[in-house]
């Protein structure tokens, strides 16, 4: 009999950082109907910042502060620079294609800086055990800044001003909104909650693509949960996590990719906005 | 107009015969001067420098042009000097063959020299044949090189999976008989190679077989299934990162088995270099030494700790030419290579042409930084033909706890390697 | 309170604003009145500055707010009710109405929050309800409530009576007389309109073809036929 | 003149121009020619799915991949077969693989779709795995593919000879494609793309035309993986990788959505970009790590700058452009 709740806890470890970064594609999503396909790359290069001042420190909370700053600022600088000049455009594939454009210029830009060799990076905690205090805190972390999230949206000023903006950005403008604004705040939150996931994803080893996989089951999850439900999105992370750490467990590793999509297309022939989507059709 | 008009209607009526039946194609060398003047030789090779396997392996071409710039600034061999073009492939089979042929059909180079990687570089063997380009010192211990008689212009270079294995195996027998042992296999030749070296030794030992995916870094589930097995060796068929990260996880899960790992991923430099992070940080005290002394590993070329002459020519070469990368297993594998290369140059006269060149290979002349034999002849082209096992120690340096030795791919013996070996003095490449 | 002065916007090479003057006096309704696609709602909508103007200019309340972005000029105190209402379906109602002042501070947010509820007395019982299960009619008092959580100097609106009901689109523009704000209303309901205005201006192919008072307009039955259609 | 009629006749014009070129250049340049060759059929198949049906699908490699192990195994196991039965069959089986996919992602829209299909090319190239006795595990399989008329060997390089078929066959399922593209169904589907429900309301079977649509680009993908594992002789999981789907999809971009000629723009870019940026990093002297990711960049760079500056692609960039010149000359 397989070690079934190693399993459960490796898997929602790896679950947590799936949600995270499925968080940060939900909240780019809801802000601007784009998903960021440079997600990943804008977190890595916020990873290699946290492993560069690691390094030079020898801690570990400075350097995620730097990456949590640095995702703000290249956040605020993507939807700036290259998501809102095609605002207008209604061209669903445009901002698809710029943002795996900034995915290669940023992946190439890390790997000129730091190199295609993976580089160590530390866990914030001890890393041993079952329940090792690593992992209690990806966990803790990423569920307590999803719930900080749902609060933000839901229960704040702020939050009104994101979803009316982001529901219908006209109309807000006429409410006194700064939909601009509202937009590139969108895009910080996310970057910064990528860059958090990031930092989270990237022990032990960082490397330029290490982040690829991580953002396959990322929209995995997001689109399993309901592109426009943080909620959801949540939960499929976890789900996810768990599932393909069973995979991989009971199967064999090479049946890993596979299942994930056979989940999908599961949910999706089920549910085709995934499982806690508004169906409601909104044309952009 | 006639060849066009030729053309179009030939295309027109595409083929009569099965596109599986080749002709017999006399295979043999062609164009002999290809790449060379009196001046330079150009060779080229195909490595992985982005993609998935650049991690690890980017720095071997690096290695290899020290080595080439070395020889250059020597006067190069027999007054050549040595052009060294390096295409990149990203690991991707498709691309291999692209810039394979760019190297051969445009670029005209003399030989393909290391190029990396089994799934990539399989797929350029035949065009090689069939072009009659030498393809030596193939960078995969796979056993498809050697085959003199299908593959007649290639040369392996590596000591291959299985014999590398049946040595481990060997050694895990006499050095901790009656243990469990357990395998983490990379899900591709690597791991199949090198499982078939272990089955014909220690077969019944095994408890155990789990693979892991290259694209997956995750083997918690892999390392539970071992603890689970009860196995006390594992012996790890990977890459240097999944040496890592399957101490790392073992760590984690507090499974404390004997790490036995092979050449290919018991790189010790790389390995501290990976490992060093997590005993300085964050409260989680695992220290390097208490990360990898113990481990077991295989080597072929000789120790970077080591004061073999061989080291403190590659130490030389490096401080004077790649200062800035770090000096690992696999900085020394592309320089071992380089070296071997530029002998079978010298070796092959200064009349150079293709032929002299495998003539060159085939004589079984060539002694090299390696700690055995290479197994060239008319018969064989494969490379080293064994290794020597090493443990690391609690300060992190490695001991050589058995000898080098050799064997063959199918069921000979294991036996001590032959002790004497060039020096680079006596090999007197340059100057 | 609000004067247009030879406005001219286009969508491509076509003007659907040609050249517009025209002045809404404070403290009453003054109504923009004209066919489908005579250019009424772009005239709204360059004014509240959804879209920039090609030339012209707009003055409120003694500013040049030409070229404003919308939500500067909300703030300014020229609110919109866009064509439909403009009501966010996904919110709730409460949200909805929040929406409308949330810059203000809060003691006046509450203040206005109060006021509008006892105006349109339906939407208090239905404050944490989705908005996309309001009626039109509940829709349109939301929409209007709304718009003057942002205790607005001038109101424009855009067709208020679309959709609805003749008594409930009666109910609504007399509450917009009773409240004796300065009010823009775009309306194709001509009659409706010039009941509660006090002068009227009729606009064609986007020019203005007559400006009058909203009795003068009543009466003249020739422009009604050609320009109102009844 | 038919419609059909003026396509065939392009098409022989390009095939001669081909031949014409194949002749005036070196064997390498042939191959990557040919290469052009299978990457126009990929990029114009889904340029049909996304630029005329609205369909983003970043899975398309799936189809490629299909296509090339299709024709791998069958050089390897049915040697006897000449190699249009092999590139039939390839067509054939990631046809079958459209319908399915078009079938599932019928109902899925946007980024609902986008994710599926980029799950299709992360997860499928996994089978490989499963079966590494058949399909050889991640070393995949190597095969060398003989067409060469027996009259020709000898007299065509094999190179020349393999850009001659890829281009035939490419320009032969253009033909096909543009046909159906400029009839009844490339209206339906630009209906389906404009807007659904109206198309619905005018008698356009939407699902129909949905599945169709991947039907058909499904079918060009599988023939573009066939023909490039006949000319490279590979057929790889490591070939396959969401990677080249992204590629693909760039290409359709970059060329100018919906538009043939876009996709030959874009399958050129896809050649030379690559091979011109590594040229360039190659030229230069300088730092390894900045050489090796320099095409990578430049590439990424190309991208945004296209979709910023050039929303209509290549293709639109000269239609304007011969536009201004036709007008300027009347």
């Amino acid at each position: 009999m397989p070690d079934l709740l190693t399993l459960a806890m490796g898997g929602l470890t790896n679950g947590a950082v799936y949600a995270a970064l499925g968080l940060a594609l939900v909240i780019i999503f809801r802000a601007t109907r784009v998903v960021n396909f440079a997600q990943p790359a804008l977190a890595l290069v916020c990873a290699y910042l946290a492993f560069t001042v690691n390094r030079a420190t020898g801690g570990y909370w400075l350097g995620l502060l730097v990456a949590l700053v640095a995702g703000a600022v290249l956040g605020a600088l993507t939807e700036r620079l290259l998501i809102r000049p095609l605002r207008s455009r209604g061209n669903e594939l445009a901002p698809v294609i710029v943002t795996l454009g900034l995915l290669l210029v940023l992946q190439a830009v890390c790997g000129m800086i730091w190199s295609a060799e993976p580089r160590s990076f530390p866990y914030a905690f001890d890393f041993r055990g079952a329940f090792s205090p690593a992992s209690v805190f990806v966990v803790v972390t990423v569920v307590v800044v999803a719930g900080a999230v749902l609060l933000l949206f839901g229960a704040t000023p702020l939050g009104l001003r994101l979803r009316a903006a982001a529901l219908r950005p006209d109309v807000a403008g006429l409410l006194g909104v700064r939909v601009g604004l509202m937009l590139t705040i969108g895009w910080v939150l996310a970057a910064v909650v990528g860059a958090l996931a990031g930092v989270l994803a990237a022990p032990p080893f960082l490397s330029p693509t290490v982040l690829d996989t991580v953002f396959v089951y990322a929209l995995t999850a997001a689109v399993i949960g309901g592109l426009d439900n943080p909620v959801g999105t949540i939960l499929g992370g976890f789900v996810l996590g768990v599932a393909l750490s069973f995979v991989s467990g009971l199967l064999g590793p090479e049946l890993v990719t596979l299942a994930a999509l056979a989940v999908l297309v599961l949910v999706l022939s089920l549910r085709p906005h995934g499982l806690f989507g508004s169906s409601v059709a909104r044309r952009v | 107009m006639r060849i066009l008009a030729l053309g179009v209607v030939a295309v027109l009526l595409a083929g009569c015969g099965g596109a599986g039946e080749s002709g017999d194609s006399a295979a043999g060398v062609r164009n002999e001067t290809a790449g060379v003047t009196d001046t330079s030789v150009l060779i080229g090779t195909h490595q992985p420098l982005t993609g998935p396997a650049a991690p690890g392996y980017a720095t071997i071409s690096k290695g290899a042009q020290a080595v080439y710039s070395y020889v250059n600034d020597g006067g190069g061999i027999h007054g050549r000097k040595i052009d060294y073009r390096v295409e990149d492939d990203g690991y991707n089979p498709t691309r291999t063959v692209e810039v394979v042929k760019k190297l051969v059909l445009q670029d005209k180079v003399f030989a393909l020299v290391g190029g990396l990687g089994t799934p990539t570089h399989s797929k350029v063997v035949d065009f090689l044949t069939a072009e009659g380009v030498p393809d030596v010192l193939v960078s995969s211990g796979a056993l498809a090189w050697d085959d003199p008689q299908g593959s007649p212009m290639t040369f392996g270079f590596q000591v291959d999976y299985t014999r590398e294995a049946k040595i481990l195996g060997t050694h895990i027998a006499e050095a901790m008989p009656g243990r469990k042992v357990g395998v983490l296999h990379q899900n591709d030749d690597v791991g199949r190679d090198g499982m078939a070296g272990l089955d014909r030794v220690i077969k019944d030992a095994i408890v155990s077989r789990q693979p892991y995916d290259p694209a997956n870094a995750d083997v918690l589930p892999q390392l539970t299934a071992l603890r689970q097995s009860g196995a006390e060796v594992v012996v790890c068929e990977c890459v240097p990162a999944f040496t890592a990260l399957a101490i790392l996880t073992a760590a984690r899960l507090g499974y404390k088995p004997q790490f036995v790992v092979s050449s290919i991923g018991a790189d010790v430099t790389t390995l501290t270099g990976l490992l060093a992070d997590f005993g300085k940080r964050a409260g989680a005290e695992v220290s390097v030494p208490a990360l990898l002394s113990g481990m077991v590993g295989a080597g072929y070329l000789p120790d970077v700790d080591s004061d073999d002459p061989w080291t403190t020519l590659f130490k030389e070469i490096h401080a004077k030419y790649i200062p800035d990368v770090a000096l690992t297993d696999t900085v020394v594998f592309g320089m071992a290579q380089a070296y071997t290369f530029a002998q079978a140059l010298k070796e092959a006269g200064r009349d150079l042409t293709r032929s002299k060149l495998l003539a060159a290979f085939e004589s079984g002349k060539l002694e090299g930084p390696g700690m055995t034999p290479f197994a060239f002849s008319g018969e064989s082209h494969a490379g080293y033909t064994g290794a020597y096992v090493f443990t690391v120690d609690s300060e992190v340096r490695t001991n050589v706890v058995r000898e080098p030795m050799v064997t063959d791919r199918g069921d000979g013996p294991v036996t001590p390697a032959p002790s004497s070996r060039k020096t680079p003095a006596e090999v007197a490449l340059v100057g | 309170m609000l004067t247009v002065t030879g406005l001219v916007t286009a969508y491509g090479p076509v003007p659907a604003v040609d050249g517009v003057d025209l002045d809404a006096a404070g403290g009453v309704v003054t109504a923009v009145l004209g066919a489908n696609g005579a250019g009424k709602t772009t005239l709204l909508r360059t004014i509240s500055g959804l879209v920039a103007p090609e030339a012209g200019r707009v003055v409120f309340d003694g500013e040049d707010i030409t070229g404003w972005p919308p939500d500067r000029v909300v703030r300014r105190g020229l609110a919109h009710v866009p064509e439909h209402g403009g009501v966010i379906a996904e919110l709730t109602v409460a949200e909805n109405l929040r929406l409308g002042g949330l810059w203000r501070p809060k003691a006046d947010q509450r203040r206005s929050h109060g006021e509008v509820l006892d105006l349109f007395p339906p939407l208090a019982g239905r404050l944490p309800r989705q908005a996309s299960t309001l009626s039109g009619g509940e829709r349109q008092m939301l929409a209007i409530g709304r718009a003057l959580m942002s205790e607005p100097k001038a109101l424009a609106l855009d067709e208020p009576s679309l959709g609805l009901a003749p008594t409930v689109t009666a109910a609504i523009l007399t509450t917009l007389r009773e409240l004796r704000l300065t009010a823009l209303l775009v309306e194709q309901n001509a009659r409706g309109a010039l009941a509660v205005a006090a002068h009227g201006y009729v606009l064609a192919q986007g020019r203005v073809v007559a400006s009058a008072d909203a009795d003068t307009l009543l009466a003249d039955d020739q422009l009604r036929h050609a320009y109102l259609g009844f | 003149m038919p419609a059909l009629v003026r396509h065939l006749l392009w098409a022989l014009l390009a095939l001669v121009l081909v031949v014409a070129l194949s002749l005036v250049i070196d064997p390498f340049t042939n191959v990557r020619l040919a290469s052009v060759g299978y990457y126009l059929l990929a990029v114009a198949g889904l340029t049909v799915l996304t630029g005329l049906t609205g369909q983003v699908s970043l899975g398309h490699g799936a189809f490629l991949f299909l296509g090339a192990y299709t024709v791998g195994l069958l050089v390897i196991h049915a040697p006897a077969l000449p190699i249009w039965v092999d590139l039939l069959a390839a067509a054939a089986v990631s046809g079958i693989a459209g319908a399915l996919t078009g079938a599932a992602a019928a109902r899925l829209h946007g980024p609902y779709l986008a994710g599926a299909t980029l799950a299709l090319a992360v997860g499928l190239p996994a089978v490989t795995q499963r079966f590494p006795e058949l399909l050889g595990g991640s070393n995949g399989l190597g095969f060398t593919v003989s067409s060469l008329p027996p009259g020709l060997v000898g007299v065509v390089p094999t190179t020349r000879w393999q850009a001659w078929v890829v281009w035939a066959t490419a320009l032969l399922a253009l033909v096909v494609l543009a046909n159906l593209t400029t009839g009844p169904l490339g209206r339906q589907m630009r209906a389906v793309r404009d807007d659904e429900v109206s198309a619905a309301l005018a008698g356009v079977r939407v699902g129909r035309t949905k599945v169709l649509a991947f039907l058909i680009s499904a079918v060009c993908g599988g023939l573009a993986g066939g023909l490039q594992a006949f000319l490279l002789g590979t057929a790889a999981p490591g070939s396959f990788t969401p990677a080249l789907s992204l590629a693909l999809l760039a290409a359709v971009v970059l060329g100018g959505t919906g538009s043939l000629w876009g996709a030959l723009w874009g399958a050129v870019a896809l050649v030379y970009l690559q091979a011109g940026a590594e040229e360039f990093a190659h030229g230069f002297d300088l730092p390894t790590d900045v050489a090796n990711f320099l095409p990578q960049a430049v590439y990424g760079v190309v991208l945004i700058v296209v979709v910023l500056v050039l929303p209509n692609g290549v293709h639109g960039v000269l239609r304007k452009f011969s536009r201004r010149r036709k007008e300027s000359t009347v």
